[in-house]
Parts: C-alpha cells; structure tokens; sequence
C-alpha cells in the first residue's frame, strides 16, 4: 500500500510542472548542441536559449536591461554582490542589506567584509519588516549597493521593495538589488514597477529545474562578472550554457504568467486555512511573520511551537508522508536557531521549535485536510515525551 | 560516515521504548539548554543484587532533534541490565554504533545522552554515600 | 529525406549518452527534492548525490580528497583560480598559468591582475609544450598557485602535468591545479598520479548535461568558496544542488569507467585517419598542435588550411549536415584568431583559416569517411572564391 | 537583432551567384587585410547609356567568414543595374536590410562590402579623369 505524500515544503523547493519536462526532455536526448557554435545543432540551441530569455524578460517586464542565466538563486546573489562591489570601489566600499536575508546574501557580505568592504545590516521588527527611517539613517556617501529582499523565504515578510528602492534612489547614488527568489511565482513581479537595478531569480523556486536561475540587470550598471572565461551571456556570465535548463527556467517562466493568478488565488486559501485551523487546535502555538496575509507570501505558513523542537516534528510528519521544514539547524556543537526567527526577536527555545509550512501549484485541498488532521497529534505525541512540556 | 539518519536512527526516534519517567525513580538528572536547542531530563531505577548494582530501568524525556530522541532512547536501553561500573564504561561510540552510524553534525547528541547517564550514576552515588554517613 | 548529419565537434560539447539521460530522468519527473532537506524527499535526492559524487571520486583516484559540485568547468576553473588567490593573500600575490589555457583561466588571471595579483603566462612551442625550465624560473617565493591544463581543446596537446606538477611541489610551496575538462572521458585521468591539489571536470565533455561540473580539492588546500551561502557541499560551494544534472555526470563517470578502453582506441584510429588522409588529399594543409599521437588528446585534430577562412568552412561543412568548429572568432570589428594559435606561432592569416575535428563516443566509421569525402571539395569551392588561393 | 545567421544569408554564402573576377572589368580593386580576418576582391564593369554610366556587372572574391562572403554576394547584387551615382548611395544598412538581420558582431563586414564599392567607384572615376586629360 503506498503512503500518502503530501509535499508542503514548497519555498524550499517546487516540484517540477511536467509541462516543463515536456519541453526539456527534447534539449536533452537530441538537441543537445552547444548554443555557441554556428553550425545547426548549435544553432536550434541558440535559437531556444533566446526564446526562454524573451519568456523570462517577460515575465519580469524587463525592459529596460537584460537578463543573464546563472547557476541558481546562489550564484546570481553572490554575483550582484559581488560584481557591484569590485567594479563599484572607486566610488565606495558600503553596502547596507537587512539581517534577514537568506544565507548567501550575508555570507556574501561576511567574505566582502574581509576583502575591506563594509556592511550594514538593517534590523526588522517583529513581524521581519525593515524601518525606512533606519535605511535612510544608514545611506552614505560612500554607499554602492543596497540589497533587499521582496519575500522572506522562511516567515514570508514581503519587504517594501518599491518604497526602499525609492528612498535610496532619491537620497543616494547606489544601486538597489532585491533577491526575488520566493516571490517568483507567487506573486506579480515587476522589475519597472519595483524601480530596482537588478534582481535574483532561481527557476526551481516556481516549477523549473534546479542548477538554474537568472539575474536580471538594468542597462547602464557597472558590474563585473563572477563567471570570467568565453563570453557567454554577451560577456557577462561565461560558461557553456545549460541549454535545457534554461529551456525548462523559460517555460516555467510561461506557465507562471498564464497560472499566477489562479495560483496565488489557492496559495492564499490554503495560507489561511492552516493558519486558522492550527492556531486554533494546538495551544500555545505562534505565528512567526506576518499576520496580514495581504504582506505575506502566498502559500508561506511558519509556527513557532512551544515545548517541541522543529526538526523532530519535521521528521515525524515524515512518517506520515508530510514534508514540511524547520529553521532549526544541526551544527556539529548545537542546534542553532533560524537567523531570522532570532531578528524578529524570538528567543532561541522557541525559536528551535519553529516548522515552515509552504503549499504551492500542485497541493489540492485534500492534502490540507490531511495535514490538518495529522499535524495536531503529531505536537502532541513530541510534547508527551519532552520534559519542556506540562501538559 | 553516511550523511544521512539511518533506518533505525528513525525507528527508535518514531517509536522510543523509553520515553517517560520513572514514578519511584531512584535519581532523576537534567542535561542541554533549551536555549542550545537540546534538553534531555533521565530517571533511574537501580536494583541491588548480591554484592551489584544493577540498572533496573531508565525512562528519558527529551526536547531536541531526531538524533538526540533516538539517542535517549538508545541509552537507556544500552545502559538497562548493566551494573552501575559497567554502564560507566559507555562512550558515545557505543550509541553511533548501535544506530548504525550517524551523520558528523549530529554526534554531539549522543554525547549529551551519555553526559546524562554519568551525571544520573554521579547523583546516584552522592545519594549513597549521603545515606551512608 | 533526411540530411546525413555527422557530429564531428566533440570537444565543443558531447552528445547526452541515453543511459544517462535514462538515471536523469526519474529526478526531473517524480524525485525532484531538495537533498537539503531531511524528509523523505530530501532523502533520496541526497542518497543519489552522495551515489554519483562517490562515481566520480572512483573515475578519477580521488583518495586524498573531495570533489565539489559546481555548475561547470568555467565556474571550477575560476573557483579554483579565485579561490586559491583570496585565501592565501599572506603567502604571496604570483600565479604562474600558460598562454594556451582555456579562456575561463586566462580571463580569470586578467581580472586577478586587476585586484592586485601578479600573473606569468607560460609560453609554449610550436606543438603547445610548456617549457619546463622557463616553469622553473617562474617560480618565485609568493607564488601561491601554478595552473597548467591537462589537455589543450583546439590543438589537442597533453601537457606534462604530472611532471610539471613534480618539479612545482620541488621547487615552492605553491597549489596545483590542472584543467582537464577535455581529458576526462577520452583518457585516465588519476589524480593520485598527477599529484595535483585541484583539477577542474566539466560532465557536458563526457556525454553528460550541460550547467554542471566538479573541482577536485585535496585535504589541506586552503581555499575560498567562490559561491557563499547556504552551506552546501560541506561549506564548499553553496546553492540548491542541481541534483538531476549531479546524478547524470555520476553516470557519464561510470560509464567512462566501463568504456574508456573502447572510446579510447576508436578516437586514436579516427584521429589518425583524418589527419593521414586529409594532409595527403588536400594539399597546402598543415596540422596544429602535437603530431606525436601519443601526446594528443585521443579524437582531437585540428588543421590550418591555407587560402580559406575556418568560419566559413565551418557554415559550408554545415550544409553537407557536418559540425566542426574553428578558432577563428568574429569580434565586432574584425577577426580574432585563437589565442592558442598565435601563441604555437601560427600567423594570423593561417590562423584564421584553422578547423577543429573532433571525434567522439558516438562517431562511426561512416561517419568519418562521409567526412573524409565530403571535405576536400568544400575547400576546393571556398578557396574557387577566395582573392588568397592562386590555384 | 538576430543572434544568429539568417536563412538568406546562409543562402548567399553556400550558393554566391556572384563570385568569380570579371576578365576585361573596367577596375578591380581589394579592401581588408588577411591579418584581420577578412579580404575582398572585386571586378565591375561599367557601360555607358546616353549620358548615364550603369554598373553592367560586379564580381568579387572573398577570404572571410560566411558573413563576408554573403555580403560581398548581396552588395554585387545591389550594385549591379544602378547608375555609379545611385551606387553611391548605398550604406551597409541596406546590406543588412537585405539580409534579413545579421548578429551585431558581424556588420563590420557588411561596412567593408560597402567599402568595397565605394573604392571600386573612386577608382573608375579617377581612371576616367586619368583618360579624359
Ligand atoms: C530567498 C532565497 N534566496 C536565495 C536562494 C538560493 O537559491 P538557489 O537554491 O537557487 O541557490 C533561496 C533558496 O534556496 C531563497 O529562498
Ligand atoms: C579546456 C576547457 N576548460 C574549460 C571549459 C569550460 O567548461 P564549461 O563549458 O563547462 O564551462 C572548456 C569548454 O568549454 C574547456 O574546453
């Protein structure tokens, strides 16, 4: 008998829509050609790396500047840093970024402050928000870079981007970079309506292969590549190009602007049944971000429960099919809470017990149902056996 | 080492033999920190025997990750049935054996759970000598 | 009708072997998880990661060390370069390279000039051969890193890595690294054997996809992720994995494994009959790069062919359904021919008129004798029209 | 613009209607240089019509890249029909039009057709000049 699986750990990673198999599969068992070579197998690659760049574009509504495909959410973050930094220097060495973004935002900062950069980063308030006045407070002079992110991939915050971007735009002379990775997908995103200068895409975070993403850059920014070598990507990300999974990113990129408004419809629905629901049944349970959902990332549903830690229900909802995930992390000395569930304030033992819940595209009302049913006892049977909890 | 938690890592972390307290427990020991993200609370039970000290039974309450849920587990039964001079000679090692491996990062829990089994003997002997004198 | 079409531009890139595409598949349809993750969707996506991460270790001797998933050899090869540069500041600012690597290097070493590093390219002979006493007097004190291909991709020639890294490991303290993304799949690659600290591996040079690759870092080497973030890759390299590209490079290593004999005969016979053949029937053509099978690159040829351009050899082969590639590169103002042919001493004219032929797995003996007739004549046209062929 | 050749230029470059050398042509001249890549020759014969002079016919040789060779064709046919004055006229952008795009790192070879043309004309009208004194 095969178990019931039901996937909620959608901000982690999506599953692949097989409409945009469908149209990788063929760039991967004859049309494999290399898109930099004239002859007709690289040509019929070139020509479908183009197409899913002009469905990217669109999506984006870039119009104003081009996108470049990269290894991931990773790559192009590292990139934006990294690439605004090193060909910035002459007119500064700071950048400002929020403490909530997600990892390779802020180790990226950690590696440029030991090459001499400086780095700002913002607070935020209980529910992961920026304060505009502390933004304006930390512009400089010598500020290059301003990095902040559109959708908080653990609590869902969506962080002012247009207002930010706006401010830093009216009151300094440096760039504005936002990792659009949970919002793709999700929500509208619109690099003119937004004001930025470049942002961070990652295909496999809205129904595309993982390995691949973008980073969109306005014309007239002066940055250096993190890729040096052939020229690719007009000279800006070197390196042969991952034909089909660019082919896979720009059909995802199609979907999304045909499916996203139904999407976002259901990803609120389900946002708000849980929430409700589990608030209600099990006692002593938080909600960590957001509470208007109108500010939160559709689908996005993070708990801080009292007396459990995350992993372990992370790893009994397993057993009953249910994935789901936790901010709290393993180290090889201790379990260390969530950076983000620390900024918001939360103490670390409640933070240890937080759990991510993220529906996406494909969860149908019955897998709510059933995680509704099954995610109550579960608290329960952890909290029975540990000795943080009297019942 | 694998990367991974092994088939009865998840076994006993599902399904743990010796989770609760011991009523009449002879010692009861707290190690970890809520704030560290690991708390594991032991209760022991120890029956004499001629001239030994036997383990009779030990039941854990843990607050903490799969690993060190499973660990507790492993522990008290490792530690059940030995004499108290025996049980002083588990080591970590013992408990990453018996779960058949475990992955680098989360063999400080296992650790934790033998610190509570020493800390549980050290009480038990305070306690005799207190009655003792 | 069909048009015959015979792939003759292996070095360029490789055709997708369908075993490999076969593992591929199941990780793009149904087991799509993220292998950060512990439920069980994450689990079998790291079990399969861990499974071709242990293939690839075995393909090359990897003993002493680990090999990192990267998105392909520009990105391994400017890790590697990058990588070893800002982490060994305080030993010295030197890297010594060759004049023939692959642009991702060489272009990498510009960019590292103008952070302040100090870089000597080798020169080489007429075959490509580094010249082993003007390696030893470029070794200085500060030099931190020596970077020699294994095998050149134009013209084909194997570097004498294993004794140039020899003499490197005598004479200084500096890394070692070797690029062999054109070696792997068509010869032994050990780095037991080479002795090297790092080694750059691209999986779309052996019949795997495109968008990923490996660098190969012994225990010890102190180096600098290129990719921050998340953690990934025991800290090495951060990002989603690209987990159906991983589990397909795993199996193209198995299968070079199993297969290398094979290939390797095949693409030594080919080799040999197109340089015989082509040198005897189309006269004023002359071979570049090592004439000493024995110390080519098995199925690698590449041949100036005097009065006639190399890119348009290129489009008119490709209309008889033939893919080759040339050297010969199109900038907006003019013609750049190969840095690799100017630096074996070839004039810019004979340069622009150089053609790659190179064999692979799949290549059959049809193949190269459609090749072998179709080839002659589309010379004798191009150079019917050319104002530099007195005939 | 296009990244890639188009099906027309292609067409020129495999099948050139008008390559070769004009045996009794009025001017031959060359423009590029094998150094950098690209070399045309070129042929035309003018005849003279009332009072107009009309490029009877244009034929050309070329070393170059398939984007050379097609726009040595194109231009040939372009010129070929048209009055010297008129000939002058053209711009490599009508080379481009005609070719249905080209990849921007190729319209320098379009300019050097052009320059092309512009020489052969120069040259016919300073022969002429030469022979008139
Ligand atoms: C907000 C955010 N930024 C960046 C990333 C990194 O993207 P990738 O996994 O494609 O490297 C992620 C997800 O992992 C993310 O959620
Ligand atoms: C010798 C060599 N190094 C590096 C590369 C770059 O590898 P990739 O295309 O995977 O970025 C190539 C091929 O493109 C190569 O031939």
């Amino acid at each position: 008998m095969d178990k019931r699986k039901v996937y909620l750990d959608n901000n982690s990673t999506t599953p692949l829509d097989p409409r945009v198999l469908d149209v990788m599969f063929p760039f991967l068992k004859e049309k494999w050609g290399n898109p930099n070579n004239i002859h007709v197998w690289g040509r019929e690659a070139r020509e479908a790396v183009e197409t899913a760049r002009e469905n990217i574009k669109r999506m984006i509504n870039c119009r104003d500047g081009n996108v470049y495909f990269t290894s991931g959410g990773t790559e192009s973050n590292n990139w934006a840093l990294k690439g605004i930094a090193f060909a910035n220097i002459d007119k500064g060495k700071h950048i400002i970024t929020t403490k909530i973004e997600h990892k390779c935002v802020l180790n990226t900062c950690k590696w440029l402050e030991k090459q001499g950069f400086e780095v700002t980063y913002l607070n935020v308030d209980r529910e992961g928000f920026i304060d505009f006045d502390e933004l304006e407070d930390a512009l400089r002079k010598d500020t290059i870079l301003v990095s902040i992110m559109l959708a908080n991939n653990e609590i869902g915050t969506l962080e002012p981007v247009r207002e930010a971007c706006e401010l830093v735009k009216d009151k300094s002379n440096a760039y504005f970079h936002t990792d659009a990775c949970q919002a793709i997908g999700k929500m509208e995103v619109d690099v003119e309506s937004l004001g930025v200068d470049l942002m961070t895409i990652s295909a496999h975070k809205f129904y595309g292969p993982k390995g691949i993403g973008a980073l969109f850059i306005r014309n007239g920014v002066k940055i250096d590549p993190l890729l040096h070598g052939g020229g690719q990507e007009k000279n800006m990300r070197s390196g042969t190009e991952n034909v089909a999974g660019i082919v896979g990113m720009g059909k995802a990129a199609e979907l999304v602007m045909k499916e996203l408004d139904a999407d976002k419809e259901k990803l609120r629905r389900f946002q708000k049944m849980i929430i409700e629901e589990i608030l209600e049944k099990v006692k002593r349970t938080h909600l960590n971000g957001p509470s208007d959902l109108e500010k939160r990332l559709p689908g996005n549903v993070n708990f801080s429960v009292e007396g459990v830690e995350g992993e372990s229900i992370v790893m009994m909802l397993d057993d009953y099919g249910i994935a789901v995930s936790t901010g709290s992390a393993c180290s090889s000395k201790q379990l260390i809470p969530s950076h983000v569930l620390m900024a918001i304030g939360l103490k670390p033992e409640v933070a240890h017990g937080s759990v991510r819940i993220s529906a996406g595209r494909f969860n149908t009302d019955e897998d709510i149902a059933y995680f509704l049913e099954v995610f109550p006892g579960v608290i329960s049977k952890l909290r029975s056996i540990s000795p943080l909890w009297q019942g | 080492m694998s990367e991974l938690y092994s088939e009865k890592l998840i076994e006993h972390f599902r399904n743990p033999k010796n989770a609760g307290e011991i009523k009449d427990a002879d010692v009861r020991v707290t190690v970890g920190n809520p704030v560290c993200g690991d708390v594991m609370t032991f209760t022991m039970k120890v029956r004499r025997e001629k001239d030994k000290e036997i383990i009779e039974d030990i039941k854990f309450k843990t607050f903490g990750c799969a690993a060190a849920i499973a660990s507790s587990d492993i522990l008290a039964e490792l530690a059940k049935g030995k004499t108290i001079e025996e049980a002083k000679t588990l080591s970590y090692k013992d408990i990453v054996r018996e779960l058949g491996g475990l992955p680098p990062v989360k063999v400080h829990c296992t650790q934790m759970a033998v610190d509570g089994l020493k800390k549980l003997i050290e009480e038990y002997e305070r306690k005799k000598k207190r009655n003792h004198c």
